[in-house]
């Protein structure tokens, strides 16, 4: 259990480092919050687990993706919120996170985004880190390659998906509003989503290396 | 950043404080949250509005909470849709049995918050209805976008279907009048200078001397394009163009406007806007039935304006006439 | 300079035509004059008011023509007095046989026109009395200047006054009301920006990125001193310190007060600082009977604000809470 | 009579030429307008004179200030217009204007002012130019000086006024909320009068040599 607080704390020192860069990016072609608002969330999260952790990876999942939607608001509020309610939802009663379970919350994750956002992959969103990535994690087990590799196979995935992002016209979220205007640009979200899957990798490699 | 606050974390919160303070006549807080709600909320046997979205925008939304217009008001993160837990909150604190109509502008982030509000409103048994405002022609209405931003139109829904919540009338018709006013008015806006978000401390944008950046939305983000700084009355004409050329609005037809400042902008400077968007509108034979014209949506200290016109039948003018008393808006 | 305007010459006149546009059901213009004077006037059996000054300081003072507050505002170039012949219309515009009262601010101007349009009033038999307002304690009373100025205390003047006269109480009495707020208002403001007047196209001072200007006046014009600009609730104590020591308000007493932005600061800031003066009042336990917090006695863009603090007895209370219908201020 | 309009003219003329630095004297102790208002009265002055002139001097004096007192505005429209007035008083039914009338119209001037204004010598006023320009131009006249040289006079005295104003802090008009402030600032009435003088002593040089 306190591998998983300790993942998402890595999450949180991920996005506390990067609060003024997501701010920047979003400041581009958005409102300038997308940082702010997921420090906020992050920080809250951090505080809350620190004083009530759950006793399952299910009950800290939900409760992150609870706190998430009560703290971060715009449009990432709701759609991370989300992804880690589903996530919850998907390590139900597990007390560690194998490679099926890990491509299920993947799964599950995207599908709350999807479902929030009603957005698809090429609209110049986090979906355009987290779709590439999920793909990139499930062909590496197709491969055989176990829970880290997969991780970097996907956060490299991830990483492309954001560059990606510059090479298209926003037609979800605030950054549509610009049309060709946001070309160029790399979306703020995509940015968050890679910025996470890198610290959950440097997570899990520096945790398989002690363990 | 040069602001008169204490700091900028604490700054929506020292604000709502604030407010309460000023207009203890007029609203409550709902104890723990950033929402404001009439000081006798709930009132029973009349549907409740309830509107907000990020802070940044005063006086919306707390200052038209009040007889005539909202019920309750939720105040966000400065220009961050609040999260769906404040929405539930003010949704209960208002409800008075009739139902409650949630008054939401055009933002994934706002639709997508308070969908979850709904959602656990609903759960308790509130009926909620919604509707989205989408005012603002700037961002042309294509299936390549999330469809249009709500903008300054959304005070005219506030008060007109607010009028209509007074009158004792159900859930399904206030939001079938709020509709109409959505139907019915459209928007567009300029600025001539950024605003700074203070927990950001530095502009979202720069412009330079001269310029002046078109069909800016309310948050800082960035417009449709950038030109030159042209007279007043030309600027007035582009946007009133742009805004004109999107709705049936014939000679002989009857219409409210909102010339609607940005925060930073001079009522005299509104005043010379209205001038031309007044001229423009006689020429075309269109009756000025009502003109509204002062800071009523803003953009922190943005200068630079909105206009807004709202096409009126028989019945939203009589709702748009109707009284009113909020702390923003006060009318016979 | 960066303005909504289309020629610096043509502001006030443009300015005028787009506010009796706006509010063809409060004001009218007199006709070849900068004059604004209410839809109905001359109101017969009533004192009239009559107020005006430099432009740029808009809603006033036309904003306050209506119901219960002024029957007629003078508009002179901007931060200029009006001239003779221009208030001596407006008096002639308004005066329904029980006497006009003028409204002036404390500037050696706005008294040596007004003084002069009085003469040729009087000429006429109209019967003419005027108070001075002069409630900026930024500007130490001495002998050495010209007395204090006037600033945004002067709306409580057109408020009260107005609401006299709609009493139809004569022209001493309304006078006497008139003194009675003067005596009991007190305010004073600061600057985060200058402002700048359009004809003359630059800033009439500069301030560092860093600095603010404390106990600023209306026109652009330097305050008492610089510094380095304060978290808001030190700045707000500074000023309301300042206004305290300057009246005797004692616990148990009531007070108004006026949260007023200068033209370029955003609402949000204004509750921020209406929290820290709220708090202070409480502190020493005089109760606030009722707060006004927007932009009523505006200079120009400038972001900054002033407080005001109204000390109330039963009479200047019931008149603050009289109606009054007017563009800029209505109350029920 | 052309002639007193033509030395109006010459009035205009300055005035318009220094409506810039007139207006940049009072932003740094008043409300940058100075030179902005009396722009206007002159230009208005020159437009009412060049369509309705007067039958004496008398005549265009009054009607030049009255057009000052309803176009000015501020502090300035009522002393100067006033001073006008009064010139006209006391140039009444004189169709040139020698030495005495002059002083005469100077002494009016100069009262009408203090009458206005309530202000007396040493506040940092228009007075300060004006006041010692009067005494020197007496002076002259004592000393059997011509309306030329007299003049000439009065417009050093009232450049070394001007001078003065530095020297001094405002205790009357906008200037006097600065204090202290407003040491080492020269006043912008001052300098308006300084410079008509001076236009006046120019327009009487080269009418004298054109005579
Ligand atoms: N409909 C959507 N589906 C998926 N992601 C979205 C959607 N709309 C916006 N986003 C993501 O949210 C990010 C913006 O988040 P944030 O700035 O916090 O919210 P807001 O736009 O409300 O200010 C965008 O960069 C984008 O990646
Ligand atoms: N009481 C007074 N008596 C004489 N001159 C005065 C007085 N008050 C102001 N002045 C002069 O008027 C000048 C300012 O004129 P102006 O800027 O046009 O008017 P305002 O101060 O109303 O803006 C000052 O520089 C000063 O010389
Ligand atoms: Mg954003
Ligand atoms: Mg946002
Ligand atoms: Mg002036
Ligand atoms: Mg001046």
């Amino acid at each position: 259990m306190a591998n998983v607080i300790a993942a998402i704390d890595a999450l949180t020192e991920i996005i506390l480092a990067n609060k003024e860069k997501l701010t920047e990016l979003d400041a581009a072609i958005g409102d300038a919050d997308h940082g702010i608002n997921m420090a906020r969330g992050f920080e809250a999260v951090h505080a809350k687990l620190a004083t009530a952790g759950s006793d399952d990876i299910g009950g800290v999942l939900k409760m992150s993706g609870m706190t998430l939607i009560s703290t971060v608001g715009g449009a990432a509020g709701p759609l991370y919120g989300t992804a880690f309610i589903r996530m919850a939802a998907a390590a139900q009663g597990k007390t560690t996170i194998d490679t099926e379970t890990a491509e299920a919350m993947f799964e599950a994750a995207i599908g709350g985004i999807k479902e929030r956002g009603k957005a698809v992959r090429g609209e110049k969103t986090m979906l355009d880190a987290l779709e590439p990535a999920y793909e990139a994690f499930s062909q590496g087990m197709a491969e055989g390659e176990d829970l880290l590799r997969c991780l970097e196979l996907a956060t490299d995935a991830a990483g492309k998906g954001v560059e990606y992002t510059k090479t298209i016209i926003a037609t979800k979220g605030r950054a549509s509003y610009l049309g060709e205007r946001s070309l160029g640009h790399q979306d703020a979200g995509a940015t968050s989503t890679y910025l996470m899957l890198a610290a959950l990798t440097a997570f899990a490699k520096k945790y398989s290396r002690e363990a | 950043m040069k602001k008169l606050i204490n700091n900028a974390e604490q700054v929506v919160e020292e604000m709502l404080q604030g407010a309460v303070l000023a207009h203890p006549q007029y609203v409550k807080r709902v104890e723990g949250f950033n929402v404001l709600v009439r000081a006798n909320s709930p009132v029973q046997g009349k549907v409740a509005l309830v509107s907000g979205g990020g802070s940044g925008h005063e006086p919306s939304h707390a200052g038209y909470v009040g007889r005539g217009m909202l019920d309750g008001a939720v105040a966000g993160a400065v220009f961050t849709s609040p999260t769906p837990d404040q929405v539930y909150e003010a949704v209960k604190a208002v409800d008075g049995g009739k139902g409650v109509l949630l008054v939401i502008k055009n933002y994934t982030g706002d639709i997508m918050n308070f969908e979850m509000a709904t959602e656990m409103a609903e759960a308790d048994g509130i009926k909620v209805a919604k509707v989205v405002v989408n005012d603002d022609v700037a961002v042309e209405n294509s299936t390549w976008t999330t469809g249009r931003r709500g903008i300054a139109g959304t005070v005219f829904v506030h008060k007109i279907a607010g009028a209509k919540a007074e009158t004792g009338a159900d859930l399904a018709e206030v939001q079938k009048t709020a509709e109409k006013v959505i139907a019915n008015v459209r928007s567009m806006g300029m600025a001539l200078s950024p605003c700074i978000v203070p927990a950001a401390g530095k502009p979202s944008f720069t412009l330079a001397e001269n310029e002046a950046e078109i069909g800016m939305g309310i948050h800082g983000e960035p417009g449709t394009h950038r030109e030159t700084v042209r007279p007043a009355d030309e600027t007035a004409e582009h946007l009133v163009n742009k805004i004109l050329a999107d709705m049936s609005l014939d000679a002989g037809d009857e219409a409210a406007v909102m010339i609607n400042g940005l925060g930073g902008t001079p009522l005299m400077e509104l005043y010379v806007i209205n001038r031309k968007v007044a001229a423009m509108l006689a020429e075309r034979n269109i009756k000025i039935a009502k003109t509204y014209i002062g800071n009523y949506m803003t953009s922190l200290e943005m200068a630079g304006f909105s206009v807004t016109v709202l096409k009126l039948d028989s019945e939203l003018k009589e709702l748009l006439f109707a009284q009113a008393d909020t702390p923003a808006l006060v009318q016979f």
